[in-house]
């Protein structure tokens, strides 16, 4: 077992358990802190298939940014494992059950996946590369990524058309 | 391109507007032109006139097909605009805003209809959803605006995840987002390849309120502002389509007979599920929204056929759906009462509208000299076409029997009860608009092969 | 790696995600996990990527690039997501000072 | 020279042209103008048929071709008139009678309101229109417009005082049971056309259905000649379906008189007698046809024995007598037949004009019992009813004798059984007869005092006609004295022979020895006036006044026939009737129908429940359908 | 011609939603009818066959034309929706409507409708107008009709739409069979060969439809209530033109386009014609409300044609195109007097009724007359129908069980006569009751409506040589399109 096999299983365990752990969590703090262990456990996963940029932007999108703003969205709301809302057990077995069926589902079908067999490079190969990836974003890719600032034009004006109090609301 | 690049300016403009102008007339008027602009330089674009020549790497397709469904897409929300274009200022104060968001997902509807790699058709979903997500809860004192922008929020997403896991998928296959590329190689549906198009089929229908993952449908249409349902029942769900067929014409049609089955199955139980619910309904609304699913199930044939009679007769059902339901709505925006009993006598007080609201509904149920006929004929054709799905070519006009009976249930209590007059401010510019329209559906409904012809002609 | 680790491993972060989805009623922590099927989605994008240009990577240099820039798209729209359902939560929560989704049912039937 | 044939058309027109006149103009023409418009037309005919007779006599016989009725693919049926020896004897029957109870009308309906008057006699008018076609059709179809025709008439005559649901009841069921028979009669109308594709009588060129009997397999002869048969049964009163003619006399008693004596009832045995070549082809029909005949003769006979009401005594007897016509077509005598049809007709058409006046003179009175001693006050009605009784009891030389004679002759010859019974049913038609004569007209009056007073002869118009059946009742029968009575001086016989020559042909001839003939008069001669004896000394001094008991009461009650036919068929039918509306219309199909719509309703209620209005079981559902949708994919689709 | 005969009431029709005096437009609705019924006897008349014939295009790329002609058949039908038309307005003159103007012209409307589908040479085309007519019949049943107007007509328009869609699938699919890709009648007619099992369920389709319009038992439960709760205007409109076009429609579409299943299946629907023909007339003598007598005797009249078209012969051809006619004017004239029997008591049932032979002799006369061609006596016009039908049936070697078929079908005959002068007697004669003591006669409109009536059905009963001419060639044609395929 070499060395990336054994960080690729430890990574890998790493990330479904505390993916796990974000579901079973009962305060949300504590999901929002075993989902930025999940991210990083998958920026391990892209740092072991050398894709540099997607692993530093995991981490500073995700883990830094999103999972930020949802923490200070749930301090603002205050909520903690008491006021969490719980689902009733029928709920929750049939969502598990499900979930699991699918999972063991999509397992067996793509278990004769057409590309069994394949390996990925790892460690090695140069796309991953911060150079290459840009290169391609503002050659190849130019116009979905200028499109893309359409997206977050719209998404701001959204926030701000929702967060902003209405005239009404002020009399 | 035109439509792409003027949609997203015209959305910064209207930004812009909310800004210099709190004057609600002359945010109706600028959104109103950006719309008459989009339309003219779309139907220019289908005539060759490009103003905007951007390399765009063979990601997206300016064919005939798109462009087309582009002007019909611009020209019901300009309808849209005329109508219920003074309702906006009812939901909230940011007009503006909401125009600008409106032009943005014109933009997104844009993209999504000629798209030619899965990263912009996912980026055009998005661009379509996201300010929908708005949209939906502008009325943000209202607990139903809250709920139905929830929901669909969480839901979206959900299908957008699926999506996603759909063209991971596709691409571990292929090694390609490109259509082209895609569409290559042999038509042989491998496991991989077939959970990718499934999950890429489970969104779509999703985002088409295709039974079973129509759930968030009834409560979204039901719970937005009416103005904005409107909207969204029609020009939103048509895009929705085009990029539906659009995904699967070329590229994977080849293994259609592969996954007809489950397409044909997700369209039955459209049908049946969006008719059947619609029955009970007590609210117009709601009924609407019901119908907007049974309608959608008819278009699901388009997928099903997947011929040229089922683009053709897309292209068909969008405009004549679009512009009938457009027209309800903006009847039912004006009025108080959604319920049935709210429509009692409707024809005493105001037989305009009365007039012509009938007209839209004959036209959703398919009557003949009506748009609507033409729309499900040509759907009827394409399946009947395609073959082996008979069976749910049957079952589609049992459907449509049945949508008889809650469409005409309207038309009873307009002309067959008595009931209050309501106040109403429908000017004789909405009626004349009315009029128009249902002279629009009538026209289509006598000579449909105008519309239809359009598709040849600019080839 | 053979690529079915990644693939089974990229599936259960997913399915983990839809039953987080399916067994919680709060809707930042539902929203958590829809976020965390995203993640799935990249890290079996990415490992595709590299299969790809480990497959063909000695012909075409640039084999594989689409499906890492594929996953900066979906970061991007993620974030823009994230703000706008971050806003609506906030928005529910400012008028019912609750974020169970079972909550809002008024609307059904 | 066929010039007068082809004015055939003529005979019908008349009628015609006075139904019309008097239908449009009823409101506007007086009484007397009816009823001179109502009888002219019929004697116009009278006054054609009279010249056609001779012209026929002459032996030119032929057809006045109209116009083409129907005309589709290969079917022709032309709208023409058969003028020959049958048809002839039969417009003289029907003009002259009919002329005669048109006058006899003209009085005794001269109570009613002139727009009803004028009614009764156009109604009369279309009657013997209809009855001319039904004679003087060259093909089947015309001959079936004008039996249809008649039964329409019939039912308008009965019904004639509508106000009374009784009657409305009666003219219905006279109509329907017509009916029956009729339908008979269509099918196997079909029957030829489907086996020969004509239903002319005959043709020059030999392609009618009676030249081409040989065309046909037995089966379908017998199967033709049945159903016609049901048809006759059906217009002619026989069992089963005579039930209808007792209480046609709900009608006026001219019409009684003529429709249900003389002429429309008759126009079963017209009809046999021109199909004679079939009938005489199917050994089975025949003996259905004597059988039938027989049984109803005697049927009708049995039950005439206790009747009260005059008119139904004579209904009765008119079943009976019509019942040995069919036994003399049934054993091959049509000659005979035809020959008692016109007898029939005049000394029935005595009869029940001999009743209406009676009836007349009793204001409406019928019942036999409330008169008596009658003869004193109506001198004239009695001895021309006496005459119609001889007449009809069959004693020489009256003419009915002479008929009735030449059919049980024919029946014995075929079976000597027929004859014993037809004889036994001359006995009671003898008996029940001057049963009649002797409660009506001897004896001393049981009327009311008001009745008494009021007792008078009937008018000139009335007493006329009466005078003319009689003299006819008497002389009648000498057209057809037998051979063994007088050689060759079977006129009749002789003329109508031309048309029954096929049947002859194919007959064996028999022919009985003379004292056996001389033994078979004789004994029902004898019985006869025994009978006639007999009722007369026991009905004269105390007739039946009280109701009848034991097997009196059976027949009184007509054998309980009408409520037999109740129970077993009037019945179930109202009932199916009223299961298929009230339980299968609403309760099955409609609900059927309907149901599917509450399905739809029902499962729209129970469909739209699965939106709960949660996000969570929305998408547990998508969830399952994913996996529903995958699995099928995966591992069931293959 | 064909053409005037469509455009005129849709025209005069539109024109007559604006006229809102009631006398105007009575009037132009009565003025534009008769205009109609002038062309359609010219039609009938003319020699010049260009005249009747004309083809535009209309959907080329779908290979659909504006194809409009008259053949025999066509004629005849286009004759009795022009005669009913002003007969219906005639006989409705006193009658008065809430919003004129709407009524008029829905029934112009309507004609327009019937028009077309009798004249449409083109499958498409005849579905439109097959829906086009049924939309103004709807809306005049739901507006001017009685108490429970309102689901009762729900009722049968979903139950006609539920037909004609399932035509439309049928439409389609035999588009797809056509060696051109064309919607023409004449291509129809030369769709090749299908598999049995093809054939069958197309000729299932199709046959719902039509046997939904007729209508066949057991598809016709809309029927009885439609008729009872319409205004009796429309009543007659439906009952004397548009079930005729479910006959049409297996005529023209059905039979000839299908015929090796008409062939085969022919037993199936000619079984339940019979089956309806004597459960109709059961059930029709059950009936206390004259509307729905009528409705049911209607049944049992269409249950026969139905049988002559899947029995089929010449003959028997020849009686279905006379007696659609026929059946027409018969009823026409019915519904006439339940309408002014209606109009002037109020009621139309049997057991209120009686005695107004008395009270109203003119009105008895022209009943019985009806009543008399509706129990297809001789010399009326339904007997030469009949029994060209009942003769066709019976010679028809199409059936192995045409004798039965005859001889059960021909016992509705009896049963006909049953109802009808049940419904004579309990209406016109016995005596006069509290409610029909005041009665009166008809008005001279009324008078020469019903006469004229009259006058045909005995013209037509003692000569039909003429309209039997005219359907002639329709039917030879017709025949030889079902024999092309089958020995």
């Amino acid at each position: 077992m070499s060395i990336t096999q054994v960080l690729f299983f430890f990574l890998s365990a790493l990330a479904l358990g505390s993916a796990v752990m974000v579901v079973i969590s009962r305060n949300p703090v504590h999901s929002v802190l075993w989902l930025i262990i999940t991210f990083f456990a998958i920026s391990g996963h892209y740092f072991m298939l050398n894709a540099q940029f997607i692993a530093i932007v995991n981490i500073i999108v995700y883990a830094g940014a999103i999972m930020v703003l949802f923490l200070f969205v749930i301090m603002l709301m205050n909520l903690n494992a008491e006021t969490e809302p719980q689902k009733n057990k029928w709920m929750k077995l049939a969502g598990v059950v499900s979930g699991g069926c699918l999972l063991l589902v999509m397992v067996a079908a793509l278990k004769e996946a057409e590309v069994k067999g394949q390996t990925t490079e790892m460690v090695t190969g140069n796309i991953g590369l911060i150079k290459n990836l840009g290169q391609a974003l503002f050659t190849q890719y130019v116009v979905p990524f200028e499109i893309s600032s359409v997206l977050f034009l719209s998404a701001m004006v959204g926030t701000v058309l929702i967060g902003k109090k209405d005239a009404k609301e002020q009399n | 391109m035109n439509a792409i690049v003027l949609s997203a300016i015209w959305g910064v403009v209207m930004m812009f507007t909310s800004v210099f102008s709190r004057n609600n007339k002359v945010v109706r008027g600028i959104a109103v032109t950006g719309l008459a602009v989009l339309l003219i330089t779309n139907i220019l674009e289908m005539n060759g006139i490009n103003f905007f020549k951007v390399d765009v790497k063979g990601m997206m397709v300016f064919d005939n097909f798109g462009l087309l469904f582009n002007a019909i897409a611009f020209a019901s929300t300009l309808v849209f605009f005329l109508l219920s274009g003074r309702d906006i200022e009812k939901v909230g104060m940011h007009v503006a805003d909401y125009c600008a968001l409106i032009f943005f997902v014109l933009c997104g509807v844009a993209i999504a209809s000629s798209f030619n790699t899965l990263l912009m058709l996912f980026l055009g979903i998005e661009i379509i959803s996201i300010p929908l997500y708005i949209l939906t809860g502008a009325d943000k004192r209202n607990l139903k605006s809250n709920e139905a922008s929830l929901k669909y929020f969480l839901m979206g997403c959900f299908s957008t995840g699926l999506m996603l896991m759909g063209i991971t998928l596709i691409y571990g296959v292929k090694g390609s987002f490109n259509m082209d590329v895609i569409g290559m190689g042999n038509g042989e549906l491998t496991p991989m390849l077939a959970a990718g198009l499934l999950l890429l089929l489970f969104s779509m229908a999703f985002k088409v309120s295709a039974a079973p993952f129509h759930f968030w449908t009834p409560d979204v249409y039901d719970g937005a502002p009416t103005v904005f349902t409107s909207f969204m029942a029609t020009v939103v769900k048509a895009a929705g389509f085009i990029a539906f067929i659009r995904l699967f014409k070329n590229s994977l049609g080849s293994m259609q007979s592969e996954w007809q089955l489950m397409v044909a199955i997700i369209t039955a139980a459209t049908l049946f599920i969006g008719n059947i619910t619609a029955v009970f309904q007590q609210s117009v609304k709601r009924m609407l929204a019901y119908s907007s699913i049974a309608q959608a199930g008819f278009m699901m044939f388009a997928i099903v056929a997947l011929n040229e009679t089922a683009f053709e007769g897309l292209i068909f059902y969008a405009a004549a759906y679009s512009l009938a339901t457009i027209g309800i709505f903006a009847i039912l925006i004006k009025m108080k009462d959604y319920t049935f009993e709210g429509f009692n006598g409707l024809a005493k007080h105001q037989p305009v509208l009365a007039a012509t609201n009938t007209i839209f509904l004959l036209s959703l149920a398919g009557i003949p000299a009506t748009a609507g006929f033409w729309a499900k004929f040509y759907m009827l054709a394409a399946a009947v076409r395609a073959g082996h799905v008979l069976w749910l070519v049957i079952l589609g006009v049992l459907c449509a029997a049945i949508s008889v009976y809650y469409y005409f249930r309207v038309i009873q209590a307009m002309y067959f009860k008595d009931g209050d007059a309501q106040e109403m401010d429908a000017t004789p510019a909405f009626k004349g608009v009315l009029i128009g329209i249902a002279a629009v559906v009538v026209l289509l409904g006598i000579f449909p092969e105008w519309l239809i012809d359009k598709l040849y002609y600019f080839f | 790696m053979k690529i079915e680790y990644y693939i089974v491993l990229s599936i259960a972060l997913f399915c983990i995600g839809i039953v987080g989805v399916l067994a919680r009623r709060n809707a930042i922590i539902i929203f958590m996990c829809i976020e965390l099927m995203l993640n799935a989605v990249n890290l079996l994008l990415v490992a595709f990527s590299k299969m790809h240009h480990a497959a063909k990577g000695a012909e075409v240099a640039t084999a594989g690039v689409d499906g890492q820039l594929f996953v900066f798209f979906i970061m991007v729209v993620a974030a823009a997501e994230v703000s706008v359902g971050l806003a609506i939560i906030v928005m529910m929560y400012r008028n019912v000072h609750s974020v169970d989704v079972n909550f809002l049912n008024r609307l059904k039937h | 020279m066929n010039n007068i044939i082809d004015l055939a058309w003529l005979v019908p027109l008349f009628p015609l042209a006075g139904f019309l006149l008097n239908g449009l103009f009823r409101n506007s023409l007086s009484r007397p103008l009816t009823g001179i418009i109502g009888s002219g037309a019929v004697l116009a005919s009278f006054v054609v048929s009279v010249l056609l007779f001779l012209e026929v006599k002459k032996g030119n016989t032929g057809v006045a071709h109209l116009f083409n009725f129907i005309e589709v693919d290969k079917l022709t049926i032309p709208f023409a008139f058969l003028v020959d020896q049958l048809s002839s004897l039969f417009l003289l029957i029907i003009t002259g009678v009919g002329f005669l109870i048109h006058v006899y009308s003209a009085a005794y309906m001269k109570e009613e309101e002139p727009p009803h008057f004028a009614r009764y006699f156009s109604y009369l008018n279309l009657f013997v229109f209809s009855m001319l076609l039904l004679v003087m059709g060259s093909n089947y179809i015309v001959l079936f417009i004008g039996w249809e025709g008649v039964g329409l008439c019939s039912y308008l005559l009965i019904g004639y005082w509508f106000k009374n649901t009784e009657y409305n009841n009666a003219a219905k069921k006279a109509f329907i049971m017509n009916r029956i028979g009729d339908l008979g009669f269509l099918i196997a109308i079909f029957w030829m056309i489907a086996k020969l594709g004509t239903v002319t009588f005959s043709t020059p060129d030999s392609g009618g259905v009676l030249d081409k009997v040989g065309d046909l397999t037995a089966v379908d002869i017998t199967g033709i000649t049945l159903l016609l048969f049901v048809g006759a049964t059906g217009k002619s009163a026989q069992i089963p379906l005579y039930t209808w003619l007792p209480d046609a006399m709900a009608g006026p008693t001219p019409v009684s008189a003529l429709i249900h004596a003389a002429t429309m009832v008759t126009a079963g045995i017209y009809m046999v007698a021109r199909s004679n070549i079939l009938y005489t082809s199917s050994a089975i029909t025949q003996t259905v046809v004597a059988g039938i005949g027989l049984a109803t003769a005697i049927l009708a006979a049995t039950i005439a024995l206790k009747q009260n009401d005059i008119k139904k005594v004579l209904a009765y007897s008119t079943v009976s007598q019509l019942g040995y016509m069919f036994l003399g077509l049934g054993v091959g005598a049509y000659t005979g037949a035809v020959f008692h049809v016109m007898t029939h007709a005049f000394f029935k058409a005595l009869l029940f004009l001999g009743a209406g006046s009676v009836i007349h003179a009793m204001h409406h009175e019928q019942d036999i019992r409330k008169m008596g001693g009658l003869k004193r006050y109506l001198p004239i009605t009695h001895i021309t009813f006496l005459v119609g009784c001889i007449a009809i009891a069959g004693i020489p030389p009256f003419s009915g004798f002479f008929s009735k004679d030449e059919i049980l002759a024919a029946a014995y010859l075929r079976n000597p059984l027929y004859y014993v019974l037809g004889a036994a049913g001359a006995l009671l038609t003898a008996f029940y007869m001057f049963r009649l004569y002797a409660t009506t007209f001897l004896g001393s009056f049981r009327g009311t005092e008001e009745q008494k007073h009021h007792l008078h002869e009937s008018p000139s118009l009335m007493t006329i006609p009466l005078i003319v059946l009689a003299v006819l009742s008497v002389i009648g029968g000498w057209v057809g004295i037998p051979e063994v009575l007088m050689h060759g001086a079977h006129s009749l016989g002789d003329f109508l022979a031309p048309v029954f020559a096929a049947s002859a042909e194919k007959m064996e001839a028999h022919s009985i020895s003379h004292s056996t003939e001389y033994l078979l008069m004789g004994v029902t001669v004898i019985g006869a006036a025994i009978a006639i004896f007999v009722a007369t000394a026991r009905y004269r001094r105390n007739p039946e006044l009280g109701e009848p008991t034991g097997f009196g009461k059976i027949l009184a009650n007509k054998w309980y026939v009408d409520e037999f036919y109740q129970w077993l068929i009037v019945r179930p039918v109202n009932w199916l009737a009223k299961v298929l509306n009230s339980f299968v219309e609403k309760e099955f199909i409609d609900w059927l129908v309907n149901g599917v719509g509450k399905l739809v309703n029902y499962s729209s209620r129970q469909v739209r429940l699965l939106q709960s209005g949660q996000v969570g079981s929305y998408v547990l559902l998508m969830v399952l359908s994913i996996l529903v949708f995958l699995v099928l994919q995966f591992f069931i689709k293959k | 011609m064909p053409v005037l005969l469509i455009v005129i009431p849709l025209l005069s029709g539109l024109i007559a939603f604006l006229v809102k005096q009631e006398k105007s437009v009575k009037s132009w609705a009565l003025l534009s009818s008769i205009v109609s019924l002038v062309i359609s006897v010219m039609a009938l008349t003319t020699k010049n066959d260009s005249w009747l014939h004309y083809n535009l295009p209309w959907l080329p790329e779908l290979g659909s034309s504006f194809n409009v002609g008259l053949d025999g058949m066509g004629k005849v039908l286009c004759l009795l929706t022009g005669i009913s038309f002003p007969v219906i307005f005639i006989a409705t003159w006193n009658n008065s409507y809430r919003k004129p103007n709407n009524f008029f012209a829905l029934m112009l409307l309507s004609q327009a409708g019937l028009m077309g589908v009798f004249v449409a040479m083109d499958a498409l085309l005849f579905y439109f107008f097959w829906e086009l007519a049924l939309i103004p019949v709807y809306f005049l049943c739901s507006q001017w009709g009685g108490e429970r107007r309102i689901p009762v007509t729900f009722k049968f328009f979903i139950y006609t739409f539920v037909g004609s869609l399932l035509m439309l699938v049928a439409i389609i699919f035999l588009y797809f069979q056509t060696p051109d890709k064309s919607f023409s009648i004449d291509s129809f007619y030369a769709v090749a060969q299908m598999s049995p099992g093809t054939q069958a369920w197309l000729f299932v389709l199709l046959f719902l439809a039509f046997a939904i319009k007729m209508p066949i038992f057991p598809f016709h439960t809309w029927q009885p209530d439609t008729y009872e709760q319409s205004p009796t205007a429309v009543t007659m409109v439906l009952s004397a033109v548009m079930v005729k076009m479910g006959v049409f429609g297996i005529l023209r579409w059905l039979v000839p386009v299908l015929p090796t299943a008409s062939f085969q299946f022919g037993d199936n629907p000619a079984t339940l014609c019979v089956v309806g023909m004597l459960y109709a007339s059961f059930v029709a003598m059950q009936q206390d409300d004259l509307k729905r007598l009528f409705a049911y005797s209607s049944i049992a009249h269409m249950g026969l044609m139905g049988l002559a078209i899947f029995v089929p012969s010449n003959m028997g051809m020849q009686g279905v195109m006379i007696q659609m006619f026929n059946h027409g004017i018969n009823i026409l004239g019915l519904w006439i007097v339940v309408e002014l029997i209606e109009r002037q008591m109020g009621t139309r049932k049997m057991s209120e009724l009686g005695g107004l032979a008395q009270k109203a002799p003119v009105l008895g006369i022209l009943l019985v007359v009806l009543a008399l061609a509706n129990v297809a006596l001789p010399l009326t016009n339904a007997f030469i129908g009949e029994f060209l039908m009942f003769a066709g049936v019976f010679t028809s070697l199409a059936s192995k069980y045409h004798y039965i078929f005859a001889v059960v079908g021909a016992i509705s005959i009896i049963l006909s006569a049953v109802y009808t002068f049940n419904m004579i007697q309990k209406v016109f004669f016995g005596n006069t009751n509290s409610l029909t003591a005041g009665a009166r006669d008809i008005r001279l409109n009324e008078k020469l409506v019903l006469s004229a009536l009259v006058v045909m059905i005995i013209a037509i009963g003692v000569y039909p040589k003429p309209l039997l001419e005219i359907t002639q060639g329709a039917v030879d044609t017709l025949i030889s399109k079902m024999m092309i395929k089958n020995p």
